[in-house]
């Protein structure tokens, strides 16, 4: 077995540009695979992201880079090939084999943010703040100062309900309401308008981003006391939870709703104001809209740096947060985001 | 020992389930004059028994007399086991043994169908050549059979009616031990595991629960052969007093053992056939046969 | 007191005295073992033990230059294979049973150790607490996990009793149930059959029951039963009760068949059926092994992980009654440890480990007894003199 | 009730007896296997038979094994009937119906009076003791059938009547949930129905000693039956559900393979979902390709860590160690970790290993912790086959004049060889399907889009360590990891399956992988059985 | 037949490693007075063995004449396997066996402390009660033994650079066998494995495995007693023919066995004593003990 081998993961952030020596090399960069791991709700960004990433589709390809998209960029490149050249990676020019692989694993912010501050990947997505969901364990000012923040979208984290439920005729309910119900003091659909049933209250892993940020915004504070009847890890268990109950009322993200389908939306009314899915759940002043993170460690190496810039360039937004449902950032944002990431920090 | 005296014997072939294959005329002229009264204790005729495709016993017909000790000796392999396993059909339990030919217990055939083997082996108890008592106490060994025959009830229930049978149990167990000579050994500590006993005091102790039963015929298979001279001893003492009440059948490999302790001995040679059957003086100081001269000479075996 | 007084100062001179013979013994065996083994063998075992020793040490450093001893110890064994194969064979089957040893109790002391600040943190509260008071509502059994600084593994202790209980109610009865099927009734075409059958199902993983549990047992229960959540300590216990059955169907009918031939035999040629002899005879003399199988089935259930953690609803507390196995409240040991390992820090990664240790404490124990009872069940068979 | 003392060597012929037990006994099990059915929703409990619902059906069915019950112990104690009764049907029977007594008495004082302690408990005490008396006082025949048959009518008649119908609810207080008559009934049914076969059995010969046994083996039987029932169907369940999937875009000749060096096209069999990625923008077919490799890298990296170590140290405890105190400790703690829950173990390997080796998950890791839960195993199994090698055959060495360690090599290794390697092949099976460390060590991307590399992952450098293996460095899939990741990873991002379509699929790879493993080992073990006794 | 001739015998006793305690000088008596030449090829001088506290073997001397067949025979326990062991140090590999007293092979003491063991064993070979061929094919098995000293090589190596000893392997094979009257029944089929062969086959072939080692003294322990008649027959034949190179030294609880195969017999007793050594014939016509002729006339055992 292998002798005491030190990760090629864990250092390379400082340097910025520069990757290390040990793994893999082709001209002198780093290209072994970039993992990521955490939120299930920056998943489907960041994982679909990785998906056009390690495809490398040519430019033209109808379906994954269109002539049109390859043509704003003024490029005839692949599409991994073409972003990642930007950061002095040599061009593959080979369907599925990019410059440098991406992996995203899958579990919630918590494991994200612990993750990426152990080293044991390179991104960590989080659907809340570092900060927020270090809140429970006293992060000292240096390590939170070590994160870099990466804002991927913007997520108006909805409220839904099982279909039976929505088809009962429950349209929306206050803040207060929901406060009650995930404080078990309102246990019966009856209560809020709805027909004569027990309400199961589902909910997200404690640390997940989902439940921070819920806590955070409808309670006031990332770690106040509430008591789901279940837990779930992921939004996706989350979102099959509900749609096989017939009972069920849960904090989600938009990348979850089914308008249509077996996990219907409903209105929060929150000091008088109406917020309904598909109209203001995007707007500033909804409290449960929240930022999607790609956090880094160290500061962002060259690897990294090529594979975020490729979800905040115009084709990322379009293809992997809005087409997800999550709202793209707006353009100011944007362009401090880009900063971070451009190319030009990393000659 | 009882007398023993030649006579006709009753045809039980008209109960035998399958007919024999041709037997071996000359071995059985040797022999067939000697038979026994109509009211044989177990009366087997023309008995095939074969494993798998192999023949081990080859229509074997003999009549064990009550009240003596008849003495099965040939060499390692000949069937002796065989044979004392197919009177309380025990051979049933070899899923590759198949039977054929009559066993009769008091003129009862016992290879029909409605046989109740329960019963039967009631009636015909038996010995191994290991001892193997139950992993329990003494007494519980002793006192199993009758328990599980009903004839004696130490339940729970019963004893909390006060009804149980616990003296008579008692007088049971004293009663079987004292006949099997180990009462004097053993009766300070009738609760102690059984596994504690010594080799050849676990060998009357399985007498013992084979008497509790109270059988009519005991088998013995090679009951001394695990044990040391003293204890061989003694159980040869107590199978020649058994042999009062009961009718006794041992299987040795030992013929001074054989000569020392039976009244008639039936000598099997290799292949499973039946060559001799006599008293046992005469066996041992007149065999008819050449090869069982020669085998009880030691010329071989 | 007068009598303790020798008594006292026997036991340094004994203790002396067994020193002193300790160092004897050593010292003889490193003169037999210099008079046995030729000089290079001697060179040959002393390199490879200082290299196994600087690798094992520069591995725990981590440092980059591990490789360095690892080569040294590849060729001195090497060469000492070529040269002196018994003694290179016996150094290298004492070394594996060095490094075997030594992996083992590396995990069982990381266990340990990485639980002490939890330990410190909560003394035996961490067992035994189960209210919080700093809490202003402090609901029986919630948060106590993480809240204000209370880890308390209480609600997750009980969720494996009741788990484990549940499970053992249902495999522990029709598990014997099938061993006496298998061992004592079934013709034997038909155990040929359905032994195999059986130790295959052992094999079934886990997680393949998970999902079984939770895509039809946990909706079962909900819709038919009206449980609060999708999820409860009864169906996940009867999931795992069902996944412990073949576990203890195997083992109990070893049992059972290791029961010599001839105590059956013995039985039978009294005359009592077989039934009797089965249950007053088979069955009493093979017990131990049969609880041993049981046992063995409880650690499985116990241990068990991923069918509880994907049908459980991870919600800690304390159901009211608490026998009430339909509650929400759904964590187990090994359930808090796979759903928060990935994001647990500091005190938190702490009490998880507890969390292990208190696992490990208990399947050993069962392990240990079950080993006890079958070395009884040795005695017994084997005379007990 | 005839005696007992006359020695019937012979049975009596079949009787009205007998005829009546048999007819329970069929009835009994109709009723058995018709609850079942209800159970697995299989049948609605909605359905209706010649006009009456199922439920009230088994109702009717329990009422007539009660019934016929009643007929037989009334026969028998009046003589009708011939049967050879033991004067009591004992105490454990008298304790099971006392409690069964109890339980009734008490549920009907809970329902008919109110839900106090005060008031159902004498009930149920005084029920108990009845019931108790009942079975115990009379004879055996009597005794073991009208108790039975007592609680059978009642309950029959109540469901048969529609006093509990499907929609009939209990919720007791002390549970969250709430039990319908359309689960109760089959389930109080499937119980009832043990208890009526019980008792017919016994009656059917004629009680005593035989009797009890024929009970006995009605009672295993049947249990047996449903637990053999129950696992059967779990894994009918997988097959079914997972083989669709399994088979999409399969055929035995569609593929095309190029022979090498000739060029030539030949027919070749497909096989999408066992030879694709999981995931990637250009598949067509989801397969589980980069799961099982993931599982073989990690088979194999346990294996070639585990079982040199284990087998090694087992010579050593067996062979060279003195029997004492420590290898006992050594057994016992083999033992004891053997049985450690597999998600301690990815604990140790979480904090422990990964910092150490890979920085982050990975297959080496996973190895690893694989290998260390292997360990005690194959130390264990092959302590086992060492020591199973008689001491005759060393004995025969010895005296030949041959060395410990060549006796070793020639007579104990290769002897032992057979029993280590099923150990080690039935402990493989498990790793292979184990999950739990997985999750916290080894795992990577839910929906893999590349198989790892690990061949040709090998890099040579100048500097130490020399080695690395990207490969071994990065995080895989396997195929119970695939398993779970599909279940939390909900949707789906293929069209052509849905997740739990393709979690079907992966259970039923998973399970042929594991299973298959097993059988190797449980075949083997046969095989090198029958080989040893035949030879 | 070899001649013997009782003698003075030297004293051995000198190189003994601890003297003896108390001999029972009745029983001893008996005896003494028949010994054999100077050059007994085993000579053995009280010899006592302990397990753990229990004294096994008491004061045993004797010697053991090189070309012919030594009986050892008594009741079960009596500690024959037990001196047989002692002869070869087969007794060192049992934990709680001590050993007291001296033995002597060509006047070479084995009990002293730079005895090479693997060089003793190769001169003193044995064969146990059960036959214990290994697993591998006929071949291996005979060549196991000269493999393992080296002077066959028949390994990987040597087969690569064409310089194996298969021709030798191939003699040495044939010879063992023809010797241990094997030859013919297995010629052609050397490459099986030796456990598909019968028992008395198998015993002959670890005879004749013993004989591949080409040992002085072949100590054999009841090699007969699991064996059928036939395959014993075969096995005393080849004992007798083996006496005409090699002393042999035979454990048996067979006293016809005994007569039939002996030169000298040894008669052991409960407790470990050797209570009379003499030529076989005179011990089974007129021994001299009472004890010995109640044993060998079948009043016990
Ligand atoms: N269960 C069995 N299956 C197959 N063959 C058997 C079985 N039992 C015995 N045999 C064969 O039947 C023949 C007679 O065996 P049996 O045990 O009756 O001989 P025995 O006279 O009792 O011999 P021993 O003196 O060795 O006990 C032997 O050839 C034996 O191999
Ligand atoms: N390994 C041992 N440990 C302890 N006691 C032993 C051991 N081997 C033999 N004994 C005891 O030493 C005595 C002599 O045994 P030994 O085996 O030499 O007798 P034996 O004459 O060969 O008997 P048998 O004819 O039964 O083979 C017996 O009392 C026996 O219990
Ligand atoms: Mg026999
Ligand atoms: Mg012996
Ligand atoms: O985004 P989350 O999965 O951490 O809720």
């Amino acid at each position: 077995s292998g002798g005491g081998d030190d990760s090629t993961d864990t250092e390379d952030g400082e340097s910025g540009g520069e990757s290390t020596d040990s793994g893999g090399q082709q001209s002198g960069l780093d290209t072994t695979v970039l993992t990521g791991d955490g939120s299930s709700t920056v998943f489907p960004i960041t994982n679909t992201a990785s998906s056009y990433w390690n495809s490398n589709p040519e430019a033209g390809d109808e379906d994954y880079w269109p002539a049109e998209a390859a043509e704003e960029y003024g490029t005839d490149m692949r599409l991994a090939d073409y972003f990642a050249s930007q950061y002095g990676y040599e061009a593959t020019e080979q369907r599925s084999v990019p410059p440098f692989r991406v992996s995203i694993a899958l579990s919630h912010s918590g494991t994200g943010v612990e993750g990426v501050m152990e080293g044991r990947v390179d991104i960590g997505d989080s659907s809340a703040s570092a900060e927020a969901e270090l809140a429970g364990s006293d992060p000292s000012e240096e390590t939170l100062n070590n994160f870099t923040d990466h804002v991927v979208g913007v997520d108006g984290q909805p409220i839904v309900v099982s279909r039976e439920i929505a088809d009962a005729g429950v349209e929306s309910i206050t803040i207060e309401e929901l406060r009650q119900i995930y404080r078990q003091e309102i246990t019966n659909w009856s209560e809020v308008g709805g027909p004569d049933r027990e309400i199961l209250a589902l909910g997200r892993a404690e640390g997940s981003g989902t439940d921070t940020s819920f806590r955070a915004n409808v309670f006031g504070d990332p770690n106040a006391p509430i008591s789901p009847d279940q837990r779930f890890g992921q939004n996706q268990q989350l979102q099959t939870a509900i749609a096989q109950a017939n009972n069920a009322i849960a904090y989600i993200a938009l990348a979850f709703v089914e308008p249509d389908g077996a996990t219907p939306p409903v209105d929060l009314v929150i000091d008088g104001t109406t917020y309904s899915y598909g109209d203001n759940l995007g707007a500033q002043d909804y409290p449960l809209s929240r930022d999607l993170h790609a956090y880094t460690w160290t500061g962002t190496s060259r690897k990294e740096a090529a594979f975020i810039n490729f979800i905040l360039s115009d084709f990322g937004q379009e293809h992997f947060v809005r087409a997800e449902n999550y709202f793209a950032l707006p353009d100011d944002r944007l362009q401090s985001q880009r900063e971070k990431v451009a190319p030009s920090n990393y000659e | 020992m009882s007398e023993i005296e030649p006579t006709q014997r009753t045809d039980l072939a008209e109960q035998r389930l399958t007919t024999t294959g041709e037997t071996d005329e000359t071995t059985q002229a040797a022999w067939t004059e000697f038979q026994f009264e109509d009211d044989a204790k177990l009366a087997v005729e023309a008995l095939d028994v074969y494993y798998g495709n192999e023949q081990a016993l080859q229509s074997v017909s003999l009549d064990v007399p009550d009240e003596s000790v008849t003495a099965l000796i040939g060499p390692s392999g000949c069937g002796k086991s065989t044979f004392l396993r197919c009177l309380n059909r025990m051979n049933d339990r070899i899923k590759s043994a198949r039977i054929e030919g009559s066993v009769a217990l008091d003129g009862q055939e016992i290879y029909s169908d409605g046989v109740n083997l329960v019963e039967l082996r009631k009636r015909v108890g038996m010995v191994f050549q290991e001892p193997n008592p139950f992993p329990k106490s003494i007494e519980d060994n002793i006192s199993y059979g009758p328990r599980k025959h009903g004839d004696l009830d130490t339940g729970l229930l019963a004893r909390l009616f006060g009804t149980d049978d616990a003296e008579e149990a008692q007088a049971l167990v004293e009663r079987a031990l004292r006949r099997a000579a180990l009462w004097e050994e053993v009766k300070d500590r009738l609760g102690d595991n059984a596994l504690g006993l010594s080799g050849g005091q676990q060998q009357r102790l399985c007498i013992a629960r084979c008497l509790a039963v109270d059988p009519d015929v005991i088998l013995m298979d090679e009951p001394a052969s695990a044990l040391d001279p003293i204890a061989t001893a003694k159980i040869e003492d107590l199978i020649e007093e058994l042999a009062e009440d009961y009718s006794v059948v041992v299987v040795t490999h030992n013929m001074q053992q054989a000569s020392r302790i039976s009244d008639q001995t039936a000598v099997f040679l290799t292949g499973g056939e039946l060559v001799e059957y006599g008293e046992t003086e005469q066996i041992f100081e007149n065999p008819q046969s050449q090869r069982v001269e020669d085998y009880i000479t030691g010329k071989f075996g | 007191m007068t009598q303790r007084l020798p008594q006292t100062r026997e036991v340094p001179r004994r203790l002396r005295a067994a020193v002193r013979r300790r160092v004897e013994r050593t010292k003889q065996r490193a003169r037999d073992y210099r008079s046995r083994t030729e000089d290079g063998a001697i060179a040959m075992d002393g390199l490879v033990f200082a290299s196994v020793i600087v690798t094992f040490l520069s591995f725990l450093a981590g440092s980059r230059w591990t490789v360095i001893p690892v080569v040294v110890f590849l060729a001195s064994m090497g060469v000492g294979w070529y040269r002196y194969q018994a003694e290179a064979a016996k150094i290298t089957t004492l070394l594996t049973t060095v490094i075997t040893v030594s992996i083992l109790t590396l995990i069982v002391a990381f266990l340990v150790i990485e639980s002490v600040p939890a330990v410190r943190l909560m003394g035996l509260d961490l067992l035994t607490q189960i209210r919080n008071p700093t809490m202003d509502d402090p609901a029986l059994g919630q948060g106590l996990w993480g809240r204000n600084d209370v880890w308390s593994l209480t609600p997750m202790m009980l969720g494996t009793a009741v788990t484990t209980l549940i499970a053992t109610l249902i495999a522990a009865p029709i598990g014997i149930a099938g061993a006496v099927f298998v061992s004592e009734i079934a013709p034997r075409r038909v155990r040929e059959v359905v032994k195999p059958g059986i130790e295959l199902m052992a094999g079934i993983p886990s997680i393949t029951y998970g999902f079984i549990g939770l895509t039809i047992v946990n909706q079962y229960f909900y819709l038919e039963f009206g449980t609060p959540t999708i999820g409860t300590y009864f169906a996940a216990g009867l999931m795992i009760g069902i996944m412990a059955l073949p576990t203890v169907v195997t083992v109990a009918e070893d049992a059972l068949n290791a029961v010599p031939e001839s105590i059956k035999s013995g039985a039978l040629a009294i005359g009592s059926t077989r039934w009797q002899t089965t249950k007053s005879v088979t069955i009493p003399a093979g017990l131990s092994g049969v609880s041993a199988g049981v046992l063995l089935g409880i650690g499985r259930a116990m241990g068990e992980t991923m069918a509880a953690t994907v049908m459980l609803t991870h919600t800690k507390g304390f159901p009211s009654p608490v026998f009430d196995v339909f509650s929400n409240y759904g964590e187990t040991l090994t359930t808090v440890i796979a759903f928060e390992g990935g994001n647990a820090s500091g005190v938190h990664m702490s009490a998880l480990f507890a969390a292990g240790v208190v696992l490990f404490v208990m399947v050993m124990l069962l392990s240990v007894a079950s080993q006890y009872v079958e070395w009884r069940m040795y005695q017994k068979l084997g005379g007990e003199q | 009730m005839s005696s007992v003392t006359e020695n019937r060597l012979a049975a009596a012929d079949s009787t009205t007896g007998d005829l009546v037990s048999l007819g329970v006994i069929g009835v009994a099990t109709l009723t058995f296997l018709a609850s079942w059915l209800l159970l697995l929703q299989w049948v609605d409990e909605t359905a209706t038979v010649a006009g009456l619902s199922v439920l009230k059906l088994l109702g009717v069915g329990l009422a007539v094994i009660g019934g016929g019950l009643v007929v037989i112990g009334v026969g028998s104690r009046f003589d009708y009937i011939d049967t050879t009764p033991s004067s009591s049907a004992g105490a454990p029977v008298g304790v099971v119906f006392g409690v069964l007594w109890a339980i009734l008495g008490g549920l009907a004082a809970t329902l008919l009076l109110e839900n106090a302690v005060v008031l159902w408990l004498p009930v149920a005490v005084v029920f108990g003791v009845v019931g108790f008396l009942a079975s115990v006082l009379p004879g055996e025949d009597v005794g073991s059938t009208l108790p039975v048959a007592a609680i059978l009518i009642l309950l029959g008649v109540v469901v048969a009547i529609g006093g509990v119908n499907a929609g009939w609810t209990w919720s007791p207080d002390w549970s969250s949930a709430s039990f319908p008559g359309s689960e109760l009934v089959p389930i109080l049914v499937v119980f009832g129905t043990l208890l009526g076969a019980w008792s017919a059995g016994k009656a059917k010969e004629g009680f005593g000693a035989e009797g009890r046994q024929a009970g006995a083996y009605y009672l295993i039987g049947s249990v047996v039956f449903a637990m053999l029932g129950v696992l059967g169907l779990l894994i009918g369940f997988i097959v079914t559900n997972g083989l669709q999937t399994t088979l999409t875009g399969a055929s035995l000749l569609g593929g095309r393979q190029t022979i090498p060096f000739v060029g030539l096209q030949v027919a070749w069999p497909e096989f999408p979902f066992l030879l694709n990625q999981t995931g990637g923008l250009y598949v067509e077919i989801p397969g589980v390709l980069p799961a099982l490799v993931g599982t073989l890298w990690l088979v194999v990296g346990a294996v070639s860590f585990a079982v040199p170590l284990g087998i090694g140290a087992a010579v050593f405890l067996t062979e060279y160690a003195e029997r004492g105190r420590f290898t006992q400790v050594v057994e016992v703690a083999t033992n004891g970790l053997w049985s450690t829950p597999s998600i301690v173990f990815g604990l140790f390997g979480l904090a422990f290993l990964v910092p150490r080796i890979s920085g982050g998950n990975s297959i080496v890791v996973g190895q690893l912790v694989l290998g260390f839960m292997l360990l005690p195993l194959v130390l264990i199994t092959s302590r086992e086959a060492i020591l199973a090698v008689p001491d005759a055959r060393r004995d025969a060495s010895a005296a030949l004049g041959v060395t410990k360690w060549q006796t070793i090599r020639s007579v104990v290794l290769p002897a032992a060889m057979p029993g280590t390697i099923t150990g080690v092949i039935l402990g493989v099976g498990r790793i292979a399907g184990e999950t739990a460390p997985l999750l916290l060590v080894f795992g990577g991307s839910p929906y893999p889009s590349t198989t790892p590399n690990v061949l040709g992952g090998f890099r040579f450098s100048a500097q130490p360590p020399f080695v690395t293996n990207e490969a071994l460095l990065s995080p895989a899939s396997a195929l119970p990891y695939q398993l779970y990741s599909t279940i939390t990873a909900g949707v789906f991002p293929k069209e052509i399956f849905t997740n739990t379509e393709f979690g079907w699929g992966t259970a039923l790879v998973l399970l042929l992988v594991v299973v298959g493993l097993y059988a190797i080992g449980v075949g083997s073990r046969l095989y090198f059985r029958r080989k040893l006794h035949n030879e």
